[in-house]
Parts: C-alpha cells; structure tokens; sequence
C-alpha cells in the first residue's frame, strides 16, 4: 500500500498511478502531485539539473512520511517517487500518488507528503545556467508549509 | 570511528564526501562540529554558528545535543532541496 | 489552456494529464484529481452507477469554475473532463488537471475546481445496488467544502 | 412561453423531462413554483416550500426572486452530486 523509490531512470507518473489503483474497487479519490523541471529559475534558464541524495536515509525518510500520512488520514495507498541524478526542463523529478475513500483526505495526504518531502528528505538541486553551475537554495514558504501540519496536529 | 558524511555543496567545497573521526574527542554533535570548525578556513564558513547546517545520526534527523557513539554514522548537509 | 469537456465514453486521466502538460516547459507542478466510482456506498455493495447531466448548462458551469481557479491562482492550465451515462466500479468519473509554476497554487486550484463542482455543476448519479436503483443524496460535507473558499475569498 | 426543465429524480417523478408554460402568468421563479405546487400531488411534494430544489434560469443559477420573461428557459433539479 505504501511504495517509496529513488531513482535515476525517467520516471513515468502514470504507471505510479495506475500501480496504486491497481485492484481497490474501494478507492473513491486518487490525488496526484507531479513535481516537473522547469526551463527557468529566479529569473534564469536553467538547461540541466543535477540530483544529489543520500542513499538509505532518503528512502528512510520518505517511508517515514509516507507512513504517517497513511496512518493520519487512513488512505488506501501512497506512493512517492523521486528522481535523481541529471535531468532536462518538463522531466518528472518527483511523484506523490495517493488514495482514499473521499477526496478531502486524498488532498491533505497528497499536500502533507510533498510539503515534508521538500524539508525533510535529503535531496539536494543543483543547476546548470548559461553562468554555470549553482546549488539550489532552500526556501523560506517551503519552511512555511511544513510548518502548517504541525500547527494543525492537535486540533485534527 | 565515526564517520562523517559531507553531502551537496557541503562536499563539494570540502573536496571530500566523508571522513573517519575518533570516536574518543566526540560526545555530541555540538562537539564534533568544534572540532570541524577548530581547522579553520573552509570548514570555519560552512560551520560557523550562524550557518544553516541540517543534521542527521545513523540515517535520523538529529540536533547538535544528539549523542554520538563509536560506530555511528553522522552527515552534515545544508538545507535540503528535493521535490 | 482551459478545456472542459462532458463525454458518455470512458475517460482517460493521463491523457488529460499529458495534454495540460504539452510544451509548456514553465510548468513546474501538475496536481490532477481523479474520482472513482466506489463498489461500496453507504454501506451498499454498487454494481451501476449512470450519471446525468444538464447539457449546456453543464459544460458553461465547468468551463466558469475553471475560469476562476485560473485567475486566482494565476494557474498556467486547467482541464476538466467528466464522464456520463453508465458506468462500473473502479471506472473513472471525473479527473481535475491543474498545472501552475510551484505546487501551492496547484494544490488550491485543484481543490477548489472539484469543490465547486460538486455543488454547482449539474450532474446526478443514481446507482444500482441489490435492492434496486436510487438517486444518490448531497453530501452536506460537499456544502461546508464549498463554503471555505466563500469565506477565504477577501484575504487570499 | 417560457420553457420548463426537470432533471434526475425531479424528472422521473414527475415522468417528464420538459414543459412551456405561458409567460404572461409568471414573472418570477417564485410565480412559477407557485403555480406548479398549486398542481398538488408530486407537485406539492417536490417543489414544496421546504424541499431543497435548484433553479436555472437560462443555464445560469438563480434564485426565487429571478425575473422571467418570454423565451426564456428555466430548470428546477435536486441538489447535484457530481464528481
């Protein structure tokens, strides 16, 4: 029911969807966030990204999540796919799939995964520009966002 | 031992991805990074207390109080930029 | 950009998803809603589900929620298929595609465009069980969902 | 004449899907509901003052107090359940 997998082959959200629908009748709502390399950043083209992770404590850190959006929101699946290595404008980087009975716990799943994943899985974005090579710098509304369910935790 | 991992631009401007440190000098990460920052230059800039620097032991987020042991494995990145 | 469409043949989410996405290298989150139709409702096992709706008055409402969503959240696409006619479990019913530079503003574009729809869009379900057929009810958690962007209108 | 919609459940109950009714004897929703609840039977019972019923006028949603004028097309339908 949960899947989590790092990869450096082009990734197919699709078949990430599919898989997680893949025999539940019972699934009334699949929310799906698909994370795409854009051709332009802080104002600048950006021709290639590089993905640098941590083998072991990323996919660690991915079930963790994966896992407690499962439990807080009793879904029926999620699956969380993340690419790494080097990639082009319009390439999936990331994939969070997932199912539930009803779509509003399919949404806060989906936006739980996604917003922890950008604070808390190491990954690291480094770009290539017509000035050269930079690592991405982390930003403060990804912060804001993660910072939102921890407020809310109580009061579920 | 403890190794000491260096990821992202961390490794890269360190010119190296990892390191063995005596476990003995270590207790906590709070004194590992004094240790690291004690050699200066580089290590001084990216370190420094005023430095954003994410923390993790044995693969779990950690903090500069987390306790260190023989065998652990400590990584030291900055902030991460994944999805 | 926007496209809306009502169809009684079966409906294919991806291919909604590739066409939101198609040369647009600026795009960098594509969150998509897919609903499902359920074995299970109220406790009942559901063999059919036929859905009805107001042609003409249908696609305008759809096209207009999808108008909104793209305005005010500066969203670069939105589609909005739904299926009629008859269907079975696990076919698709409805899938809600949103594409826009950074995730927030997919994920709240999204949300809102299946919100409204659920309200405002002129479509009925009646579904078979083993006792017979029955039009389904509105949930009255489809009000209150469509109600919170009512009430975070003036301080978005 | 104005012309007269039902959809759904409001539909199969009433075993029609459409009317014209004359619109010198209506000038607002509310006129039309009163004259069809007058009808009694099925009529009182689905467009009665407390049944929750959704009203179109011309594909648009509208309300009790909207005008009506000849040529125009309204619908009355239960609360939808799309999606």
């Amino acid at each position: 029911m949960i899947h989590v997998r790092v990869q450096d082959q082009p990734l197919d959200p699709h078949r990430e969807v599919d898989l997680l629908r893949a025999d539940n009748p019972g699934i009334g709502a699949v929310v799906s966030f698909i994370g795409l390399m854009r051709d332009l950043n802080d104002g600048d083209r950006v021709q290639k990204l590089y993905l640098e992770h941590y083998p072991g404590m990323t996919e660690r850190a991915l079930q963790k999540i994966a896992e407690e959006a499962v439990q807080r929101w009793e879904l029926m699946g999620c699956r969380v796919v993340h690419r790494v290595g080097e990639m082009c404008p319009t390439d999936p980087i990331v994939v969070v799939a997932v199912a539930g009975q009803h779509r509003k716990e399919a949404f806060l799943g989906c936006e739980f995964v996604i917003d922890y994943l950008k604070t808390q899985a190491p990954f690291w974005k480094k770009e290539t520009t017509e000035q050269g090579e930079r690592w991405v710098d982390a930003r403060v509304s990804d912060d804001e966002a993660e910072q939102r369910w921890r407020k809310t935790r109580d009061s579920d | 031992m403890i190794e000491v991992k260096y990821f992202a631009r961390f490794r890269e401007e360190l010119g190296s991805d990892r390191e063995q440190i005596e476990a003995a000098k270590v207790d906590t990460v709070a004194t590992l990074l004094t240790q690291l920052r004690a050699r200066g230059g580089v290590w001084l800039r990216l370190f420094g207390e005023e430095q954003r620097v994410m923390i993790a032991v044995n693969q779990e987020v950690a903090d500069h109080a987390t306790l260190l042991k023989d065998g652990d494995e400590v990584a030291l990145f900055p902030p991460v930029t994944g999805g």
